[in-house]
């Protein structure tokens, strides 16, 4: 039993990381239809800014959270001016391919100004200690990771629901037209659109940062295919659904570690894969697809 | 008149290094980006080079590296060697992964050239498919054996395997002799647990392991970093005090880092590797001086490239010749070739493969140590 | 197809009073040009109907009018050019719009469509009493505030795209085919209500396919046939004219 | 005689025009080339098939396919199963289950075998395929691209996972691959210029009003899906018979964006657009990669630049996509170059 629960949890933290990661992907996609691929050498940048308070000797773990999640943002927000405007109304594949582009840019600009080799960054290994609770033994690092994960989901609710620029951020999903005719600038919809996504892939950048201990190029390459996978699976571009699909994603990947036996242990991703497929010819926009049904566009 | 003349005499002096036969050629098609650039051995040999080259070169002969980067594919190597070929190069080296060196030993066998790989240790190379190559280095049999041993003297007798296929034999089979020799010794294999490459979250496979009815006394992964600092955390923050042992994709800068607030996370973690790679360890005082030299060499993996010149070298000075097929029998037949990373390495019985010494490395209050350094008698057979 | 009259007639308003001016419009969706150089006037304080059939490009208008679609010639609104200014800045010029289609927000709450609608509205407690104002002219809506706004029914969305059009306070609404696809009942209450706004001093830009209902409201109406404008005059001249029953029948 | 249209006629002049090119640069590197760049033109003309058969569906259909190198995994591994001499495989696939190692079939017979293995698994998989809506489709591709990837690292006992499957007899020369190029070149025009490539493009374009006017979407795009898929089973045919050794590496996500990358630039909705993508990033990237190293070029010693040619590779798709999204050639090929419209 306590071993069940145990696993039960890990699912849950699992999740609480693609969950954060597919909100940062789904917030994009849900107002301009782009499949931001880029997102995980956004993670990579937060985690570069580290390695650069740490050659600066600066080790205060508040400055250097601050700043890794304010150099997303920046970065972010920078993708969006210099590589994502031009195919801002282009279709979804036009967007997704820009989309690597970028990231393969942006990989080999690290390999190129800083190194291939993982550089070791051990400024946020305060973050994780053990914490046992009635048998069951925890990282606080998971605990942080799904309470940051639930304050997140909170917080941007509130900003969807409570403010004007979130209104037209959840208006945009439906109808980007319409927005501009209320006269809200679009190009603050789409910086306010990119500047949460750098935030949460800052956040995601602290927990992958004090997990791993270390920045390589790739950092962020495996973590975001499988968070699109949650937003696929969950809908895309439905916000509830990238959390719903990141948590189904935690259990299945989970499920699949301990389950599958030891022999078909190798094929973890190739189930999970399989198993996003499935549900893709089952519901082909998601399992939340938000609805569709745009008014006639000029 | 006279003096341009000698002016001329002196560029013609100058521009000699240029000349064919004047050099020793070595081809480097190597993974400078991509995958596999972390492994990339152009750094050591580069600055190797420069060494010997100040000092006279080989036989009076400059060493002349061509390096090019493969972008980690196997076919822009291929293409490459193939030029290097044809430039007249006396050894190769490549992407040390078997599907790039097969192929590039099969074209290189037509100009009678090995390919000379300082830190490949997968097994498959030596399954008699082509036999133009050397590797500096045991195969994997042998590190494992050499980890096993030191496990066994710490009285380990439970062990817990991580296996994966991603890395080929190196992380899917390593550990397996690591357990064939644990269990040949009276200890037991608990559990083997499987495991990808880029695992930043171990938890699933730690609450396996704090599932077993007794917790074992050591857990063995052949895998990279950060992979395997994460694994030594979050081991250690589930109170799991088992010994980890690992191999040489241990032998990474950033492992040393995790132990820099609190350093006892290393107490128990040792590694059979290619090299001894402690503090004053030849590898180590090489890489400062090409620091000094100006040459950037950030681990031991690009250290290794040190061993293609150096076992160059020797073949040149000893078969007198630049002929590439002759450098290769001098290499092949000699009881001991000098190299940077060991004292000295030999191919005589083992003809592809490096017999050596295998260093374990341990750490003591989070610097690394050497522990043994000794050749294995005990190594699994049923390998090759 | 008699061309409309280059000029605009002079006679009709004094320059002071002309809200909208558009001189020589041409607009283009891709490639092809859907209206070829009209131009109109629209007075302060008046309802300006734009009639004509389907596909007469009457929309095309209005999408050049709020920035949307690509057009060539001159707009002018309150004696300012406005052609090179983007939509945001138009909207904020003064300019709203209750587009073909309704276009409302579905996934998002009839409070926060309104709230939407006064995006630029930046005194939060002027908001509110816009916001009661509105919903105190449309109970049906303050009802159902808290409700998905696509739950609504087809002329409740349309009295929702004529909230939230008003919520911005424009000095001009342009009102696209507000009586499209709904029942006549309801038809009628749409055009009460635009009765009202016109009584209340709103000056409106109306484009409609139902010309008898827009003609009773309107005080003065340009016809479009096919990218021009073929007709124009009052209300009355227009409601005699052959011209009008032809266009919009389709019987020449 | 068959008559044909007057696209398809156009077709088969574009196509010609294009086998020209092809011709000329294969054999003025038969010629001329060292046997460095003999081989840099096999491997440029191997991508060639490889983004012949992506432009095939892609281009075509446009929806965007990851899962093209997986195909051509499928096609190299399954030659290189059947071709293989036995004696190897006893070495190499000791443990091979279903007697895969007990039998050798010569290589034009186990190119057949390989080609229709990938057809029916390209099959199997379109019928779900098709079936989505863009993105969803692209999303199941890189699954496929995922799921193969993981069979061929794991199935260690078949494929040898990551470790090299040698032995495959070398059976090719530039001569063959350009003549194949060639081929495929021409099946993917005639494909463009059939009614079912012209309908299938007209229902990329429209999807709705294709189907109203009677258009069947799914089973255009299956066919040109499964043709796609053999031409890359050729491919990786191509391949395995001229390097002798394949391994699972070389068919993921690398090669599934540099191809992709050939596509894009030159313009996927055209047959030229593939070939002069192709051929622009495979000389290209090779100057790049020479710039990467540092070398001393007009007597200045340049930095070196690791990473440039990854730098440059994403670029091009960037700037393609803001700049021109339908590649150089837009929907142009190559003989509306040459010849003056006349239709």
């Amino acid at each position: 039993m306590e071993y069940v629960i145990q696993q039960g949890l890990n699912a849950l933290s699992f999740g609480a990381e693609y969950a954060l990661l597919a909100l940062g992907l789904a917030i994009v996609f849900s107002i301009m239809g782009l499949v931001n691929f880029a997102h995980g050498e956004i993670i990579a940048v937060g985690g570069y800014t580290m390695v650069a308070f740490a050659a600066l000797a600066i080790g205060n773990p508040v400055i250097v959270m601050a700043g890794a999640v304010i150099a997303a943002m920046l970065a972010s927000l920078t993708l969006e001016r210099v590589a994502f405007r031009p195919v801002r109304k282009a279709d979804p594949t036009t967007g997704l391919l820009t989309a690597f582009g970028v990231s393969i840019v942006l990989q080999n600009v690290f390999l190129m100004f800083v190194s291939p080799r993982p550089i070791a960054v051990t400024s946020l290994y305060f973050l994780d200690w053990p914490i046992e609770i009635a048998g069951i033994r925890l990282a606080s690092l998971q605990v942080f990771e799904t309470l940051t994960t639930i304050v997140v989901i909170v917080a941007l609710m509130l900003f969807l629901r409570r403010t004007v620029l979130g209104l037209a951020v959840r208006a945009a999903s439906l109808d980007f037209e319409m927005v501009r005719l209320t006269g809200i600038k679009a190009n603050r919809v789409f910086a306010m659109a990119f500047l949460i996504s750098g935030l949460l892939a800052g956040l995601a950048c602290i927990f992958i940062m004090a997990r791993r201990g270390s920045v390589d190029p790739h950092l962020g390459f495996d973590p975001v295919l499988k968070a699109f996978v949650a937003c696929v699976v969950g809908g895309f571009g439905s916000l509830p659904g990238a959390v719903l699909g990141g948590f189904l994603l935690g259990a299945v990947e989970v499920a699949m570690l301990v389950m599958l036996p030891q022999s078909l242990g190798g094929m973890t991703d190739a189930f999970v894969f399989m198993i996003v497929a499935l549900i893709l010819i089952w519901r082909p926009d998601g399992i939340l697809s938000p609805a569709i049904e745009k008014g006639d566009k000029l | 008149m006279k003096k341009i003349g000698l002016t001329l005499a002196g560029l013609a002096v100058a521009a000699a290094p240029a000349f064919a036969a004047d050099t020793v050629k070595i081809g480097l098609a190597v993974p400078m980006t991509g995958d596999y650039a972390p492994y990339s051995e152009f750094q050591g040999a580069k600055c190797m080079a420069e060494k010997i080259n100040a000092d006279g070169g080989i036989n009076g002969m400059p060493i002349e590296l061509f390096i090019q980067d493969t972008g980690s594919d196997t076919q822009t190597a291929v293409s490459l060697a193939q030029k290097f070929l044809d430039d007249g190069v006396v050894m190769l080296g490549t992407i040390p992964f078997s599907d790039t060196m097969i192929p590039v030993a099969q074209v290189a066998a037509g100009y009678g050239v090995s390919i000379f790989q300082p830190q490949s240790t997968q097994v498959e190379m030596h399954a008699g498919i082509v036999d133009n190559f050397f590797t500096g280095v045991s195969p994997d049999p042998f590190t494992a054996t050499a980890a096993a041993n030191h496990a066994l003297k710490q009285g380990v007798k439970n062990v817990v395997l991580f296996t994966s296929d991603e890395g080929g034999s190196w992380s899917a089979r390593t550990p397996l002799w690591f357990g064939d020799v644990i269990e040949a010794n009276g200890g037991k294999v608990q559990a083997k647990l499987n495991f990808s490459f880029g695992t930043s979250d171990w938890s699933p496979q730690i609450a396996e392991i704090k599932a077993l009815d007794t917790p074992p006394d050591a857990v063995y992964i052949s895998s990279i970093m950060p992979d395997v600092g994460v694994l030594v955390r979050q081991l250690r923050s589930a109170g799991i005090d088992a010994w980890v042992i690992g191999s040489d994709g241990f032998d990474d800068p950033s492992l040393d880092a995790i132990g820099s607030d609190d350093p006892s996370l290393l107490d128990k973690v040792f590694f059979a590797t290619l090299a001894p790679s402690h503090e004053d360890s030849a590898v180590v005082k090489f890489m400062k001086e090409c620091e000094d030299m100006g040459f950037e060499v950030g681990g031991l993996f690009p250290a290794t490239g040190a061993d293609t010149i150096m076992a160059v070298k020797f073949g040149v000075e000893t078969a007198g010749s630049l002929d590439p097929a002759a450098v290769s029998d001098a290499i092949r037949s000699a009881d001991s070739v000098p190299v940077l990373t060991v004292d000295s390495i030999s191919f005589k019985d083992t003809k592809t493969y490096a017999q050596r010494t295998i260093p374990v490395i341990g750490y003591k209050d989070g610097k690394r140590v050497l522990i043994t350094n000794d050749i294995p008698a005990n190594v699994p057979t049923d390998w090759n | 197809m008699t061309p409309a009259r280059p000029l605009i007639d002079e006679g009709r308003a004094s320059q002071a009073d002309r809200m909208l001016t558009i001189q020589d419009l041409h607009v283009f969706h891709g490639p092809i040009e859907a209206v070829h150089g009209i131009s109109l006037n629209v007075e302060r304080g008046k309802c300006i109907s734009l009639l004509g059939p389907n596909g007469a490009g009457k929309t095309s208008t209005i999408s050049a009018i709020t920035g949307i679609a690509r057009a060539t010639g001159s707009i002018r609104f309150e004696d300012r050019e406005i052609s090179a200014d983007s939509v945001e800045a138009r909207i904020a010029s003064g300019i709203a719009v209750s587009p073909e289609g309704r276009r409302i927000f579905s996934n998002l709450t009839i409070l926060e469509n309104l709230t939407l609608g006064a995006a630029l509205q930046r005194d939060q407690a002027e908001k509110g009493r816009d916001i009661d104002h509105w919903f105190s002219l449309f109970p049906i809506l303050a009802e159902r505030r808290d409700q998905a706004a696509g739950t609504l029914s087809g002329g409740e969305q349309q009295m929702l795209a004529i909230a939230r059009a008003l919520m911005a306070r424009p000095k001009i609404l342009l009102l696209d085919e507000p009586s499209l696809g709904l029942a006549p009942k309801i038809v009628r209450q749409i055009f009460d209500l635009i009765g009202t706004l016109k009584d209340k001093g709103m000056t409106i830009l109306l484009v409609e396919q139902n010309a008898t209902q827009a003609l009773k409201l309107a005080d003065y109406a340009y016809l479009m046939s096919s990218g021009r404008i073929v007709a124009h005059g009052t209300a009355d001249e227009l409601g005699k004219s052959d011209k009008l029953m032809a266009e919009l029948t389709g019987v020449a | 005689m068959i008559r044909l249209s007057q696209s398809q006629r156009s077709g088969l002049v574009g196509a010609a025009l294009l086998a020209a090119v092809l011709v000329v640069i294969g054999v003025a590197t038969l010629y001329f080339g060292s046997r460095y760049q003999i081989r840099l033109v096999y491997s440029a003309y191997v991508n060639l098939i490889v983004v012949l058969g992506l432009q095939v569906f892609m281009g075509n259909a446009r929806i965007t396919n990851l899962s093209h190198s997986a195909f051509m995994g499928i096609g190299a591994y399954a030659a290189a199963l059947c071709v293989t001499p036995e004696n190897i495989k006893k070495i190499s696939l000791p443990a091979a289950p279903w007697g895969l190692a007990d039998f050798s079939l010569d290589p034009v017979l186990s190119a057949a075998i390989a080609i229709v293995i990938t057809a029916v698994l390209a099959f199997l998989l379109g019928l779900f395929i098709v079936r989505l809506t863009s993105i969803g489709a692209t999303i199941v591709t890189l699954a496929v691209l995922v799921i193969v990837h993981a069979v061929f690292l794991y199935r260690t006992d078949i494929f040898k996972g990551n470790q090299a499957f040698f032995g495959i007899p070398q059976v090719f020369d530039l001569g063959w691959v350009v003549g194949i190029a060639i081929l495929a070149v021409v099946v993917c025009r005639l494909f463009r210029e059939s009614r079912w490539g012209i309908q299938l493009r007209a229902s990329a374009d429209d999807e709705v009003g294709a189907a109203a006017m009677g258009v069947q979407i799914y089973k255009l795009r299956l066919i040109a899906w499964v043709l796609g898929a053999v031409i890359l089973a050729v491919a990786g045919i191509c391949y395995a018979y001229f390097l002798g050794t394949i391994s699972a590496r070389p068919f993921y996500f690398n090669h599934v964006f540099l191809t992709l990358a050939m596509l894009i630039l030159g313009g996927m909705r055209t047959v030229t657009g593939a070939v002069l993508g192709t051929f622009l990033i495979s000389f290209g990237l090779e100057g790049v990669r020479y710039l990467e190293t540092g070398p001393v070029l007009l007597g200045i010693d340049l930095p070196e630049a690791l990473g440039l040619s990854g730098i440059a590779l994403g670029a091009v798709i960037v700037l393609t996509m803001a700049l021109r999204p339908t590649g150089i050639m837009g929907n142009r090929e190559i003989e509306t170059l040459f010849v003056r419209k006349t239709f």
